[in-house]
Parts: structure tokens; C-alpha cells; sequence
């Protein structure tokens, strides 16, 4: 495919002709990658809404098939790639954590969607965790809420590039005492204990939306209930007498 | 040797319930559910659900936004019908500020959510067999019609899925008529369709077998129990809200309500599938009957569109309910005069259809449990909303 | 039939049920009265609201309650809505389980989210939260933590488990512990700008 | 009838359907696949993604106008906006930081229905993927910054609707100008 990156030292013109010969020359890098990048077998895992995106992506018209990642496979044992579909919850987040530890080596996370990348559209619930990424390490994100089919299948080419981009010598899990498990948070009294691993992620240094909003917008609650027993007069105004103008620029 | 001799006189063996915990990471549980499930050998003796995975505290959200920035989190409640859900909401608003909806936009909202119920009973059935053991192929037929119609909804609405279409007081964008025409191609062209899907697996032995007399659900319990939707009138009861509120413009069509006998499993898979068949009746009507010109939002409501922050509904508090493809579907709001509702809740069908399923379930051996589920038709964003 | 003779009929039936109109709602102004009323109104013939819609709390600052919506499949009217208030401190309200199997779950939920104690409930857990979670998140005065700082909970609990933490935020963990406040979300101190 | 016989139906209908997919079109319930990289979907016009900023004839001259209109009416709050002020403190009629979290965003297109100025609208791009989250998916200005063509070219029907919009209102200002400036003329 076009975006196959050639890393051999054998250049493309040579490769190409010998090709056309019937001999194929690769290195083993190339080999190796290929073997794996052709067969990502994702976790039958879904959370949310971009579940069903990802059945979609999985159906007839998308057909992730093409890309030899249809084997949902149900067991985390089996499965090189968690796509964490959905709003992860404080409640569920130890969970996604203990899948991650259960996972074989290479194991890689794609987040699709924008829940789990930073809590998306839920950011400011109370069980909503802020991304999964404050726990574990994401190889791609895929924004979007849902992001589309087609989407999830160029987050999966993106995870195909970055395994070109790997090789053989350097990849870490040959590498001796590697280790990826990463604690699994527990539930304290006001939400995850720990609240992030710091190992895996820091806070933003800037963070607009926290400087902009306060933490959660919610906060800012009423203090003012309103009295249902008064008496209705009549029958009120369908809606508030001030009306919509037109914002001025200034 | 002692311990084999024993072991065949089943009454001196120790026997001990086995405790299963089902979820909630399981391909079957539709999402993340979670079931802790007693069992004598094979058979269930208690089943508890756990939920709360998905709990996205759309509430406490909702309650701190304008009322016409909840319309996209609605979409994300039962994210299989995004359009009924709007449907909800936008009634219990108009409720509150007393807004009417003009002919045009009505006709609309109705096409829109009998789409919806297809898409809906259609993917259902689609996992329903596939939690029986046909694995895919009819999840992979049922999602080739569900993709013609997100077609749709795409070109009208913008998004495949979250819809976000409705406005209080109408509906966000025009309803081309080359779109009407696809939709009328569509309908015309599903009926063929569903026969064949019926006949693919309703009258297979092994269906039958598995789903005839399993989690019977009696008529009474139903009712007592706050079950709706088509697990209702699977289990014999004429309750259809779309008959007895006759909220919109469903007045105006003719339709049938099928209803079980048995309230199994079967009946369940049944009354979907002639469901979907009323639905298109319903669709054929709406589609000969849509005025063909009109307005798309109430006067009253056309500047709110640009800025919706203004909106105040005076003080009171309403509670709109429709007849969402899982059953019914209602929104409580109270108002304080603030952009804001004070208070907002969903009164989720498929989480209250949950209610009765330990006691579907006992009796049965663990396998059923998926099926019954199944039948249950639960979505986990609605369920935990 | 208006509401007034409604109440009347509920009142000739069970005496002493003190019951007020609110809106087109029915308050019933003792609490432990609920389950009376509810019997009468699924039982008699007049009425048969035989199906529970939807139970709901509700935080008015001053006191709790809870909104009931009664509907009837028999006879397709509805709705007739009850409400119950509580305080704040002893917010216990009888529950309608043994009349509607319905209420199960929607009370669990009430009791999760505004700390309503619906008593006679066969199972009353928290449904939504995990056990162990502390305050009842719809209330209007709960806070929500910050979880961008750690606190001293969570640095004892990454020492624990061998996870390297900058010194930064253990410095923060301290001064906060020592001020015996927790990383709790606020507004920003200056007002939005523009 | 057999026992069996229902089974056997199934397996036809789905031998049936294997096959005739290969010969029949997607209307006919055939062939179905879009394969993806190499072909797409036609684009729908009122497709949404993401936001983007319109700007005419050149980067400079964009539309936005730093109101926080669509900051305040963002569901999720994903938008920050600060004004541009000049250099002696007095405030322009344009950003000068104007950052969309895309990970936060929804996609929901409340911004594009609240501006009042035409300036931001939904995009159809969504091939959007990165290893990085805290630096790439946060979109600046510049990132977001897309000529009015392109607008046009993706969504020609709205793009031609509102370009007829800002044109009347351009010349009805003008016109009232104009009349303002006669009226003065005769004192």
C-alpha cells in the first residue's frame, strides 16, 4: 500500500524491478511489521456510543476486514489492540486498566472518540473520568463524537504507520524486565484513587478550559429554588419577555 | 476409592452454588453490564444486576446548561434512536413553555421517529440472533439496512448518529424533496426486506426451541412493574403511547398495535418485527400526507434558534413522554425562570425494564440469560444515563 | 373531575390525610401517608393507576422530594403526579415497592443520587456509584474534587504501589493536608474575562 | 413440515444472499463495501464534524469577531477566545487566541447555528488521528483558519445562501450610510 514507509537499505527502484521478476526482497524488519501490522486483532470491547461505530466499521459497508483486524476477539489474553469505544467512567475505568495488564505483548490502544480521550462532552460529570490516557499509555487517538467509520479505519492506518515505524531490535517488549502493567486505581470516597498516574500523565500546563470555566462549570450552582405552590396567574407567558437580540460586537 | 463411591450417591455429595460474575466487560451483555448471577449447577438461582459503568451524569449536566444545549446529550441516552430521544425532550419543553409546533415540522418529527424505530428494532433483532448463536449474519443484514437509513439521516441531519434535529417548536433544518423521495424508495423497499429476515430465522427449529417459553414475563407482573415498550405488549397488554396520548400527530394515522400471548421470549421477537411493519404503515401515511410547504419552527421559537441562552420557560415543571422504540420514554423538567431547568431527569425505558430480570431469569439455565437479556433490548447509555 | 373533587375523594376515603394542590400535583404533606394513597388510587375502581411512570427526587434547597407519576393502563388517564417532602437531615419516605415493582430501581436511583432513605425497600444500594462513595453527587451543595491535584491519599497509595511522583505535587498534597482541606473544584478567583 | 426444514431455509437464505451480493448493486442489496482509503462515500453536504474558522480573501480579513457568543453556547465548553487588543489597549473586533479542544468537542454544530457573524461552521473533516493528544489535538487559530472557497466548495448550497445574505446586508448598510450622510448634507 502507498503509505507503506520503506525502511530497507535496499532502494525502492532496485526493489520494484526485482519485483517485477517474482523476487520479493525484504528485510526482517519489514517482514515482521508486515506480519503484524496485516493482522491487529482488536478486543470485543465496547463502552458507549462509538461501540456501535465500531460494529458499523466492523459490518458489511466498512468492513474492517480489508485491514485483517476483523477478529474481534472476546478475551483480552488473544487481542493485540483495545479500542476503548466509549465514555470511560470512574466505575469502569479500573476495569479498562486491568484489561490494558491482561493484554499479551504488542499490545496497543486506540481511544475512539472524544470521551475517551478527555472525558469529551461528559467531562464535567461527576463519574466521568477525564481520559483513559491518565492511566495507561494511548498509542492513537481519534476524536470525534462518534467519529466515523471511516475515521476508525484512518485511526487504524495510523496505528499501522506507527508499527512500520518500529523495529525488531528496538521494540521494547524483547527488551529485558519490561514490564507494562500499570497499577489499577481503586474507588475511594469521592472518586479514583489515585486521581492519575504520574507516570503516564501530567496536567496541562496551560490549561484554558480550567482557567476559563473554574473546574467543573457546574459548580456555580443555583441557590435560589424555585416556588412551585405559589399560585399560577393565569396562564403565563410561554416564554421570558426579553427577547433575543442581536448580540452587539463590542 | 472411598471418595469415587461417595461421589455416586449424589446425596452424600456436598453440593455448593456457584457464583458467576457475568460482565461487565462480556461481548454479550450489550455494553457494560454487569450481572452477578447464582447458580445451582447450570441452573440460575439469583441474578443481581450491577450497573452504574456508563453513568454519564447527563442529569447533573443537563441541569447546568441552557435547555437547547441538553438536546445533543440526548442524543447520546439511547444512542440507537437519537431522533425518538430528541422527540422526548423537545415534548416535555414544549409542554413547559407551551410552544406549538407547526404542521410541517410535525410531519417531520413523526417520519424522523418512525425511521428511528426501524433502525432500532432492526439492529435489535440483529443481536437478539446473534446472542442466539447466528453469529454476525444477521447483525451484518440488519446494519446493511440500518446504514441506508443513517443515510438519511445524515443528509438531513448532519451526523449519522447524534442527530441533534429537533428544536423546540419544530425541527433544525428543510427536509428536501429528492430526501422525501428516498425515503419513500426505502419504505417501499423494506417490507421486502423484512421478509426475508423474518423468514431467515423465525421458523428455524433451533429459534424456536431456544426461545419459546423462556423468560415469560406474566401480564400482571408487567404491568406492576413499569415494563413498556414492545416487552409490554409482548406480554399481552394494549398500551401503546402512541395511541393513548396521541401526542404529536399520531392521531391522525392508522395503525395496529401488535400484541403477545405468552410474553416469551419468542413474543418479544415477534411483536418487533410486526412493529417495524406498523411503522411503515405509519411512514407511507406521513410520506402521501406532508404538506409539501411550511415553516420548520413556531414563530414563537425562531429566535431562540441563534441564541438559545435566552430561552426561559416560566416557572412550572412538565413531564413529556413518547413511545420510544424501547418503550416509554419521559423527561421530567422543572423550570425557575433561568436558562437553566432546576431540575431534569429521564425516565429511561430500558433501565426500568431491567426491573423484572432476575425474575425472568430464575429457573432458566445460564445460557438463557443472554437471550432473555437480549429480548430486554437495553441500551447501557440509557440504562446508567 | 377537577382537583378539588379528587381531594375530596381521597380525603372521604382515608381520613386524616393531610393533602395540599400544588400546581396540578397532589403534596402529601405527611410523608408516611404516601403509601395509603397510593393504595387507595391503585386500588379503587374510579381510579386504577395501576402503573408507576416514573419515580424522581428533586432538591429544593429546603427540603427533598419526591415526584411521582401515576398513570393508568387500565383506563388510559393519567397523569396523576404525587409529591412527598422531606428535610434535608431526615429525609425517609415510605416506599412504593410492595405496591409497584416499578419503584425498585427509580428509588435505588433517588436514594444514589439525592440521598432519599425510602424505607421498607427491600434492597436499598446505592445503584449508580460504587459503595463507599461519599455524598450524594445530584444535591445542589455537593462539590465535586479537582482531579488534576493529587492529594495525600492518592501519593501514599502511588508509593504503595512503586510509582515514582514529582515532587511538586507531593509538596501540594502536604500543604493541603496540612490545611485539612481537600482538592475540591472551584470557580476561578476572577471573573470571566469579557 | 420436517423437522429441520427450518434450518435448511435459513442456510438457503443465506447462500442466497452471498451470492446474489456479488452480481447486484448496493440499491439492490448487493455489493455494499466502500473501500475506504481508495474510494469514499459521497460527501454529504450537511455533514459535521469539526469546527473551522471562515476567513474572505485572505487570513487576515476573518469573519470571526471575538464576541463569545459561541464560547457561552457551546455545550461542552470546548471554545476559549481572547480578544486582540491594539497597542494601546483598546479592544479589536478579532481574536487573537481562538482554540478549539477537539477533544472535547461534540460535533453537536450549536456553535455554527449561534454566530452571529457567519464565521464558524462545521467542517467535513474527519480524518483527524494522532499519537499526541495534549499538543495536537488542541486546534489554534491558525489551524482553523479556512477560505470562504473551501466553505464553498464542501457546502455550496449554504455558502451561496449566506454569501447572498452578508451581500444584502452589506449593501443595506451601505444604503444606510448613505442615507444617513444625506440627511446631514442639507444642515
Amino acid at each position: 500500500m502507498a503509505f507503506t514507509e520503506n525502511l530497507s537499505s535496499v532502494d525502492g527502484g532496485l526493489k520494484s524491478e526485482l519485483g517485477k521478476k517474482g523476487i520479493v526482497v525484504a528485510t526482517l524488519n519489514e517482514l515482521y511489521n508486515w506480519g503484524r501490522r496485516s493482522s491487529i486483532w482488536p478486543m470485543q470491547f465496547g463502552l458507549a456510543c462509538c461501540a456501535i461505530e465500531m460494529i458499523a466499521t466492523a459490518c458489511a459497508r466498512y468492513d474492517i476486514a480489508r485491514f485483517g483486524a476483523e477478529l474481534f476477539r472476546p478475551s483480552p489474553r488473544q487481542s493485540d489492540l483495545m479500542i476503548v469505544a466509549g465514555t470511560v467512567t470512574k466505575k469502569m475505568a479500573p476495569q479498562v486498566v486491568r484489561l490494558y495488564n491482561q493484554m499479551a505483548e504488542p499490545k496497543y490502544v486506540i481511544t475512539m472518540g472524544a470521551c475517551s480521550i478527555a472525558g469529551g462532552p461528559f467531562i464535567d460529570g461527576y463519574n466521568v473520568l477525564r481520559g483513559i490516557d491518565r492511566y495507561i499509555p494511548i498509542d492513537v487517538h481519534l476524536p470525534g463524537c462518534p467519529p466515523r467509520p471511516e475515521a476508525l479505519l484512518y485511526g487504524l492506518m495510523e496505528l499501522q504507520r506507527k508499527i512500520d515505524g518500529q523495529t525488531i531490535e528496538k521494540t521494547e517488549w524483547y527488551q529485558k524486565g519490561l514490564k507494562r502493567e500499570y497499577p489499577v486505581p481503586e474507588c475511594g470516597p469521592h472518586g479514583l484513587i489515585p486521581k492519575f498516574n504520574p507516570e503516564v500523565w501530567a496536567p496541562r500546563e496551560v490549561d484554558h478550559r480550567k482557567e476559563r470555566y473554574g473546574e467543573p462549570v457546574l459548580i456555580g450552582k443555583k441557590d435560589k429554588a424555585p416556588n412551585l405552590d405559589a399560585p399560577v396567574a393565569a396562564r403565563p407567558a410561554a416564554t421570558s419577555a426579553s427577547s433575543a437580540s442581536q448580540p452587539s460586537a463590542s | 476409592m472411598e471418595k469415587i463411591f461417595s461421589a455416586r450417591d449424589p446425596s452424600a455429595l456436598n453440593t455448593e452454588t456457584l457464583e458467576i460474575n457475568f460482565g461487565p466487560q462480556h461481548p454479550s451483555t450489550h455494553g457494560v453490564f454487569r450481572m452477578n448471577i447464582v447458580c445451582d449447577g447450570e441452573t440460575v438461582v439469583s441474578l443481581k444486576p450491577v450497573m452504574g459503568y456508563l453513568h454519564r451524569n447527563h442529569e447533573q449536566i443537563a441541569e447546568n446548561m441552557s435547555y437547547a444545549a441538553s438536546m445533543p446529550y440526548t442524543d447520546r441516552l439511547d444512542y440507537f434512536n437519537s431522533m425518538s430521544n430528541n422527540f422526548g425532550y423537545s415534548l416535555a419543553v414544549e409542554k413547559l413553555a407551551n410552544i406549538e409546533v407547526p404542521e410541517r415540522a410535525q410531519y417531520i418529527r413523526v417520519i424522523m421517529a418512525e425511521l428511528t424505530r426501524l433502525v432500532n428494532h432492526v439492529s435489535v433483532i440483529g443481536f437478539l440472533l446473534n446472542d442466539l448463536g447466528a453469529f454476525f449474519t444477521p447483525v451484518l443484514y440488519a446494519f446493511r439496512e440500518r446504514e441506508k437509513i443513517l443515510d438519511i439521516f445524515e443528509e438531513v441531519s448532519g451526523a449519522r448518529m447524534m442527530c441533534n434535529y429537533f428544536r423546540f417548536g419544530g425541527v433544525k433544518y428543510e427536509i428536501q424533496p429528492h430526501i422525501l423521495q428516498r425515503i419513500k424508495e426505502i419504505v417501499k423497499k423494506f417490507p421486502k426486506f423484512l421478509e426475508e429476515f423474518e423468514a431467515l430465522l423465525s421458523k428455524n427449529e433451533i429459534l424456536c426451541m431456544r426461545c419459546q417459553n423462556v423468560g415469560v414475563l406474566p401480564k400482571e407482573l408487567a404491568v406492576s412493574a413499569s415494563i413498556t415498550g414492545p416487552m409490554l405488549r409482548a406480554s399481552g397488554v394494549d398500551y401503546d403511547i402512541r395511541k393513548v396520548d396521541k401526542y404529536s400527530i399520531y392521531g391522525r394515522f392508522k395503525f395496529r398495535i401488535p400484541l403477545g400471548e405468552k410474553g416469551d421470549v419468542y413474543d418479544r421477537y415477534y411483536v418487533r418485527i410486526l412493529e417495524m411493519h406498523e411503522s411503515l404503515k405509519i411512514l407511507d401515511q406521513a410520506l402521501k400526507d406532508i404538506p409539501a410547504t411550511g415553516e420548520l419552527v413556531s414563530k414563537k421559537m425562531a429566535p431562540f434558534l441563534k441564541s438559545p441562552r435566552n430561552f426561559k420557560p416560566p416557572v412550572g415543571e412538565a413531564y413529556g413522554r413518547v413511545e420510544a422504540p424501547k418503550g416509554e420514554l419521559g423527561f421530567y423538567v422543572v423550570s425557575d425562570g433561568t436558562p437553566q431547568p432546576w431540575r431534569y431527569h429521564v425516565r429511561a425505558p430500558s433501565f426500568i425494564n431491567l426491573t423484572i430480570l432476575e425474575d425472568m431469569c430464575l429457573g432458566h439455565k445460564i445460557a438463557d440469560v443472554i437471550v432473555i437479556l437480549g429480548s430486554v433490548d437495553i441500551v447501557l447509555g440509557e440504562v446508567d444515563h | 373531575m377537577t382537583p378539588e373533587e379528587i381531594k375530596n375523594k381521597i380525603q372521604t376515603a382515608l381520613p386524616g390525610t393531610a393533602l395540599k394542590w400544588v400546581r396540578d400535583t397532589l403534596l402529601i404533606e405527611n410523608p408516611q401517608d404516601l403509601p395509603k394513597v397510593a393504595n387507595f388510587l391503585k386500588t379503587s375502581e374510579e381510579f386504577r393507576f395501576d402503573y408507576l411512570s416514573s419515580v424522581t427526587g428533586a432538591d429544593y434547597l429546603q427540603y427533598l422530594e419526591a415526584v411521582y407519576h401515576l398513570y393508568s393502563m387500565e383506563k388510559k388517564t393519567g397523569p396523576f403526579v404525587l409529591r412527598a417532602r422531606v428535610g434535608r437531615d431526615q429525609a425517609r419516605i415510605p416506599s412504593l415497592v410492595p405496591l409497584y415493582r416499578g419503584a425498585e430501581y427509580q428509588e435505588r436511583e433517588a436514594y444514589d443520587t439525592y440521598g432519599i432513605i425510602f424505607e421498607n425497600h427491600p434492597d436499598l444500594r446505592r445503584i449508580f456509584m460504587w459503595e463507599g462513595f461519599e455524598g450524594f453527587p445530584m444535591r445542589k451543595d455537593y462539590v465535586q474534587e479537582d482531579s488534576e491535584i493529587l492529594e495525600a491519599s492518592d501519593i501514599e497509595w502511588l508509593e504503595k504501589h512503586q510509582v515514582q511522583v514529582p515532587e511538586g505535587m507531593k509538596k501540594r498534597a502536604e500543604e493541603l493536608k496540612k490545611q485539612g482541606r481537600r482538592a475540591v473544584a472551584e470557580r476561578p478567583g476572577q471573573p470571566e474575562p469579557q | 413440515m420436517i423437522f429441520g426444514s427450518g434450518v435448511l431455509r435459513s442456510m438457503l437464505i443465506t447462500l442466497k444472499n452471498f451470492f446474489t451480493s456479488y452480481f447486484k448493486g448496493p440499491e439492490e442489496g448487493g455489493i455494499f463495501t466502500v473501500e475506504y482509503p481508495e474510494t469514499r462515500l459521497p460527501e454529504k453536504e450537511r455533514f459535521r464534524n469539526f469546527p473551522f474558522l471562515v476567513y474572505d480573501r485572505n487570513p487576515e480579513n476573518l469573519r470571526c469577531v471575538a464576541c463569545d457568543i459561541c464560547a457561552k453556547e457551546c455545550p461542552p465548553k470546548c471554545i476559549y477566545i481572547v480578544r486582540e487588543f491594539d497597542k494601546e489597549g483598546r479592544p479589536l473586533k478579532r481574536p487573537a487566541v481562538f482554540d478549539i479542544d477537539f477533544t472535547v468537542c461534540m460535533n453537536c454544530g450549536i456553535c455554527e447555528e449561534a454566530c452571529p457573524f457567519d464565521a464558524i461552521y462545521m467542517d467535513h473533516e474527519f480524518e483527524i488521528a494522532g499519537p499526541e493528544r495534549q499538543s495536537r489535538l488542541l486546534y489554534h487559530k491558525d489551524d482553523l483558519l479556512k477560505s470562504n472557497e473551501y466553505f464553498h466548495k464542501i457546502r455550496p448550497t449554504d455558502a451561496t445562501a449566506i454569501d447572498q445574505q452578508r451581500r444584502e446586508a452589506e449593501e443595506k448598510k451601505k444604503a444606510a450610510a448613505e442615507a444617513a450622510a444625506k440627511a446631514k448634507q442639507p444642515d
